[in-house]
């Protein structure tokens, strides 16, 4: 299936989306945030929670004076060890005390303090580079069936029903498990600490919690003979500390927006650009792969309609996640199956708008939703319109397939829902598995033609977006009709400049060539 | 008069159902064997395990056919719609206007901790619903739409200082029985605040009828598919004939 | 869609089918049944039965004489009217005490009885020109919704049932409405009479039971403002008479097959090829659509090497078919959707045979069966393989689509499964209403491939047939692997040779040339 | 020791089910409470009506979720599967040749009024099915396929005069109990002739458990996805542990 799109409108739409991106990295690289503060001390090895239960990395990060803080916390750390001799968590733990108050440590020289912390940056960087290769070495001798790869939900609440659910899903057939977080944790300014069992229509997503579901897919992993990968979400107030915890526990995949966040979540631009940054050159450097949140234009407004902005959005993502040192087989741009079901010929607009992402984007590991805002309580139906969304998904080359439920629209899903769903993608793939090889679409038909429609408008949409400039563009409601303005939104004030001085040990690694060299 | 029906598979009464489940047992022909018994202390009769396999370690699912003895009353059943006096937006505006002489003051949310704007925006924004206006478009009504996870103190607050006729809550996420707490909370609270007379409470959710929504205490509920001129129908004659009848409203 | 279907060797298959026909058709021309004179009295106007249930057309064949019947029923039952001058019913009422005996009627000349006959011909033939504009009026004032038209059956057993779910499933979206026969019917020498309230598998085919059903549509139809069909089973040991009451109760179509009660019921073949012979010419002439019966290759042996074979039927039924008069959009050749849904491309074999058969029968009211062999108690499943069944019909614009039901493997359908089904078809073939006319197959693909190779086999088939002789063939079980012999099989001793003065007015009247000029 | 077992949604015993009926009601929210009462006589807590909607002028057509509070004990279920000594045909003639030191006589047919003889046939053809080689295959059975529509008396009388050690009974149609019907009637049959205890009875058919073979005093039944295999052993094994044990044979 090929479709004859212009490819110089794709051209200008990357000059633009590049245009619209470089402005806001020089704002990036002016600024840092708590998050990113305390990602650097849970990399340099800091875990746990006080007796009232505050992280400690928040507990350091919090205790920061102003000036402090603009420096970032390598700095005032590295001092701290070189004068106490002490291993960062035995460090931060004799704090408590002092109400993990870094400010005494004043002494120490730059040198010493970097000296001091030169280690335990070298351990944190290795620790992820053993992962990435242990998954390496993993999907080499238990490789994966071909894409698209089946992806399926657990959301108890429960991490060991979660746990119990994740197997008997890769059993079924899945390759990708995601453990949907507790609602609204992407508003929570800390990530809650160990194993938990009571969430919101999802589980929280804590390390201790990765680590169990991780160790029990590797080992139904080893039974199955194929690799099964583990996913989770980053957006939100914490991305770049969740990037860090899914590098440590070997998660493959992240949800992780440059928008997200603050659309959806209203949560502050500048405080998403700044994580967002700092969490996908973690993500690039622990092979991590990103899925963008595209699906949540289509799942507010109408689908037809929106289709521009998804695809303006993918040019926006992509972008930024090349800045942060992504490759393309890295970047999972957000799609979904979201037009009407009764509309004629949703069929053709669907694989139209599949076809268009696939090849604007070719090398991209392109993540395709399900349909579930048009789903309703008869599974009967929404069984077929998920059948549809398969076999669009595998005649249109997708990589990311997140399997639909029939039950979208009643209950998160049941154990036995997945397995229909995975035996309703697993039959329909395998029917349809060369149908993409074997048709072209009519030259000028209406596939071709909608199509170009959607590349077109997106394009004048970026142009849009270039004049406004994005944190404008924004604020104007460009996207999902939300206006949203720089000042506005939750976390602003966990934002700051990087004054003379500032380190930060890890981005200082991690930025794009320094990462590539030590890959 | 009563009229006893049951479940209808190619004759009358001959009470078929489709049934489907999980057993969390290794799939075995013993397992069909044990949906068969579970389907029987069901109390169905003629039971047939049309298909069972494993679906994973430890996990089996089965497609069951079988009949019930059971039966209801149709005659019996009261649940009267709040979607039934169909009208078009130009008549409700004219009726409004005629018989309250004022506009009618809705508010609007999605309560709780639930993000689920998409159900109430449908009945409210301009755009409204599958081609049906929402009330936004109204002439005779005014609108304010407060959004997402608004708190039900906030709420009912709201509505005693902006003296709103009608109030709109709607709840997707339903889990743990989510909704109903939230429903009964908002409720409960304007009791208190002694305001809940002078409006017409009105709430709305994929999972929402017009029965559950009496026994919670309100004054209409409206469930999937809803169309912005069956609320704002509603709202307008149950307001008039308040009006009409010297009831209590602001 | 378009296939590049090899043109010489589809001319070279219908020269073949052709040449296989003649010389059955030259038999056929010398020979008649008791089931086609029992259609003569029928279309004369005798119905009823007698005290002991036997219906009256049979009661006065079986009372002829082996020399009078040789001449065919006509000439001594017009010689009876003359002499009595009773009218057909009354007549035939008048003879119960001699045993329906017409022998002793033997002195009017030829002429006379020739012109006491007339009238009740010209009645006959009215009256189904009659149905036949009736039909024609309703489908201009109510017309049909675009094909595929879909098909359910109803199958409960109690014609009173069977109106009920007609009425359900034609308000459900039912376009054509067939009342399965009760099993076995098709092996009774006589037509059941009257209203019928037990069958198994199925309700019996009388010609009651056809006009209850007819009028429930009719009512229906008006209701909702479109034409719904009624269709029920010719073939069998009865198929001219059945073709006579549907004929005159306005059925629309009728199962009709030159082999079927051959191969799969142990009809004698003689008794088959003259039988179907003057049913068709009435169906032709009723304006019924006639359905062949090839799916039945294909649930009885495998569905990918079958395909040549069910091909090779549809041109030798498609002849049959021509030399009765019917004009190709009253040909509903058979095929299925048969194919094991678990084989990977299954859906790229079954596009290629559907549309091979598009392609090659244009005008033909191309009959699509569902899956029915490899349907499962997994009823989730089993909804998910017609949906590619009705996709590929959409796709390949077949003419009458016959529903797959969920519940297939099951039971017979319950009004409930027949609106899932009904649901499924619609929701498929909306979404893809266009698909067919903007995708082309890869030239040299497994599409294509698979095609020529399917129409290269049948023409090997055809030639083996013609080279054996179609009743021979069917003695080496060319077809479906049984063997069934010239002078085996049910039914035989109802066939009996033309004497020199055979007659058959209705047989003359409705001959191709003639049939033609009286439209 | 017990082990009740309850259906599993997403939670160890919440007793999740989905169940869907047609009712003879129109349509209304009130049908949906109809349905939503049916299915709680029926004993199910927890009713979620997922969806209700017309399917035909007084018919509706419904979805439900619920929880059931029934179990089973998964360990008192006792079904013992007539297809669990797996063996290749090699073995299988093998251990024929030794055990038996004679051919097996196998003869089979699709009963009653039965023409489905697919099921039947995929045992015994040569063919087989799901390339697993049909008994013909087997150099150790001397098979006769009857064929289909066979009255019971033909076939008993068959077994009688031709000593065949394994008889095979197909029933695809269930309608009416047609199927029981017709395999009682062989099990009599055959005992009055005094032929029982000297054949290996079985039947199959895709609604065949073994379980309800043995019901009806058959030695084995087989249901859905057997492969011939399955059954050449089954036969193999018995017939030569009644040698063995001096049990009746021909
Ligand atoms: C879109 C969607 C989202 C969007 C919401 C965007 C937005 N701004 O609304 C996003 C992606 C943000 C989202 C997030 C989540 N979702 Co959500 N979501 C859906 C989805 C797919 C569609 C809902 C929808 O828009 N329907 C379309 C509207 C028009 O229909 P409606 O809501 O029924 O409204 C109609 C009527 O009900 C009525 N109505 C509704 N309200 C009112 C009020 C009044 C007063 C009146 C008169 C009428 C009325 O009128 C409307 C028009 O007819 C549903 C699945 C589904 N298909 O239903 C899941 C679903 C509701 N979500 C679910 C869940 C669990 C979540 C999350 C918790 C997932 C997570 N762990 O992150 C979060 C929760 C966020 C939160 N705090 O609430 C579950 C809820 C399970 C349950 N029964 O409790 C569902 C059912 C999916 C599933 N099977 O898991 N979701
Ligand atoms: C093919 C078919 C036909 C063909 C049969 C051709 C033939 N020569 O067999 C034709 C078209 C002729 C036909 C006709 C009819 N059929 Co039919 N048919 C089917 C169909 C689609 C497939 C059956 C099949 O071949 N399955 C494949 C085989 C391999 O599976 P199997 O039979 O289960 O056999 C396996 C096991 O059960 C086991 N097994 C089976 N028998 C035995 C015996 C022994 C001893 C052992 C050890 C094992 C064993 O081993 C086999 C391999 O694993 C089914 C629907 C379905 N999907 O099941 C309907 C179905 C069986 N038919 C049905 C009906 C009603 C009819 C008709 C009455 C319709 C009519 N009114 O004309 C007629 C009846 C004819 C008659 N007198 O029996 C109904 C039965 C309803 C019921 N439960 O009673 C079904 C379920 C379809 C439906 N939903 O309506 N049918
Ligand atoms: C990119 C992205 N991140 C995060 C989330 C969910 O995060 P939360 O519900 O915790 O805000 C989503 C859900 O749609 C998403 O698309
Ligand atoms: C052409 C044709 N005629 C008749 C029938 C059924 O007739 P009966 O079951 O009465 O033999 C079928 C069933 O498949 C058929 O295909």
């Amino acid at each position: 299936m090929r479709l004859n799109v212009d490819a110089a409108s794709v051209v200008r739409c990357r000059e633009l989306a590049a245009a619209i991106v470089a402005p806001v990295q020089a704002f990036i690289a002016q600024h840092s945030t708590v998050s990113v503060e305390r990602t650097v001390l849970r990399l340099l090895g800091v875990d746990g929670i006080t007796p009232q239960e505050i992280p400690l990395p928040n507990a350091v990060v919090d205790a920061l004076s102003p000036q402090d803080r603009a420096r970032g916390v390598a700095p005032a750390f590295g001092r701290a060890l070189a004068e106490t001799g002490l291993e960062p968590q035995a460090l931060v733990e004799s704090l408590a005390a002092e109400g993990y108050d870094l400010s005494r440590f004043a002494n120490a020289p730059e040198a010493a303090a970097r000296g001091a912390l030169e280690p335990y940056v070298r351990r944190g960087l290795d620790s992820i580079v053993a992962q990435r290769e242990e998954r390496d070495a993993r999907l080499a001798r238990l490789p994966q069936l071909p894409p698209p790869l089946l992806y399926v939900i657990v959301a108890s609440g429960n991490i060991y029903e979660d746990r119990t659910a994740a197997v008997a899903a890769a059993q079924a057939g899945a390759q990708v498990i995601a453990v949907i977080r507790s609602t609204g944790q992407s508003l929570l300014d800390f990530v809650p600490y160990g194993p938990t069992t009571e969430g919101f229509g999802g589980t929280y997503a804590t390390q201790a919690n990765f680590a169990i579901v991780r160790a029990a897919l590797d080992d139904a992993s080893e039974r199955l003979g194929r690799y099964v990968m583990l996913t989770n979400y980053a957006s939100g107030l914490c991305m770049p500390e969740i990037a860090a915890m899914a590098a440590l526990e070997r998660l493959d995949m992240l949800l992780n927006d440059s928008m997200y966040g603050i659309l959806f979540r209203d949560i502050n631009m500048k405080r998403t650009f700044v994580d967002q940054h700092f969490s996908r050159m973690l993500n690039a450097y622990s092979g991590i792969i990103i899925n963008t949140g595209e699906d949540n234009y289509l799942t507010t407004a109408d689908a037809v309609d929106q289709a521009p902005a998804v695809l303006a959005s993918q040019f926006i993502n992509e972008e930024f996640a090349h800045r942060a040192g992504l490759p393309d087989d890295q970047i999972g741009l957000g799609d979904a199956y979201e037009i009407d079901p009764d509309q004629q010929d949703s069929l053709l607009f669907q694989i139209a708008q599949a076809q268009l992402a696939r090849e604007i984007f070719p090398q991209a590991a392109l993540k395709y939703m399900p349909p579930t805002k048009h789903m309703t309580g008869d599974i009967f139906k929404g069984h077929l319109v998920d059948a549809l969304f398969n076999l669009t998904s595998v005649v249109t080359g997708q990589t990311i397939h997140l399997c639909g439920m029939p039950t979208e629209a009643i209950h998160t899903p049941f154990l036995g829902d997945r397995a229909l769903s995975l035996e309703n993608a697993r039959y329909v793939m395998n029917a349809a598995r060369h149908l993409g090889d074997e048709i072209a679409p009519r030259p000028g038909g209406t596939i071709e033609r909608r199509a170009q429609t959607v590349l077109a408008s997106c394009e004048s949409l970026l142009e849009r977006v270039a004049s406004l400039g994005l944190m404008h563009a924004i604020e104007e409601a460009v996207f999902a009709d939300v206006s949203r303005a720089p000042e506005s939104g939750r976390g602003l004030d966990g934002v700051f400049a990087r004054a003379p001085g500032y380190w930060n040990p890890f981005a200082d690694a991690l930025t794009p060539a320094q990462a590539e060299s030590r890959r | 008069m009563t009229r006893l029906v049951r479940p209808y598979g190619d004759t009358q009464n001959d009470g078929k159902v489709q049934l489907s489940f999980t057993l969390p047992l290794q799939w075995s022909e013993a397992a069909d064997e044990a949906a068969r018994q579970l389907v029987a202390k069901m109390g169905f009769a003629d039971v047939q395990v049309a298909d069972g396999r494993p679906i994973a370690d430890g996990f089996s699912f089965f497609v069951v056919y079988a009949a019930t003895p059971q039966s209801v009353d149709a005659d019996a059943i009261e649940a009267p719609s709040a979607s039934s006096h169909a009208m078009s937006l130009e008549e409700i505006d004219a009726f409004v206007h005629e018989r309250i002489g004022r506009k009618i003051r809705v508010a609007g949310a999605c309560i709780g901790t639930d993000a689920h704007t998409v159900g109430i925006d449908a009945i409210l924004n301009m755009k409204g619903y599958k081609g049906d206006y929402g009330l936004e478009r109204y002439r005779e009504f005014e609108t304010f739409n407060l959004g997402s996870q608004v708190a039900v103190e906030e709420l009912a607050a709201y509505a005693k200082e902006r003296r709103i006729d009608a109030l709109l809550a709607s709840q997707a996420v339903t889990q743990k029985g989510s909704d109903i707490k939230n429903f009964t909370a908002l409720g409960e609270l304007l009791e208190a605040e002694g305001v809940r007379d002078n409006i017409v409470l009105i709430c709305g959710g994929p999972r929402v009828t017009n029965l559950l929504a009496s026994e919670l205490g309100y004054d209409a509920g409206f469930g999937r598919g809803t169309l912005p001129s069956q609320v704002a129908a509603y709202i307008a004659i149950t307001l008039a004939s308040r009006f009409r009848s010297g009831g209590a409203h602001w």
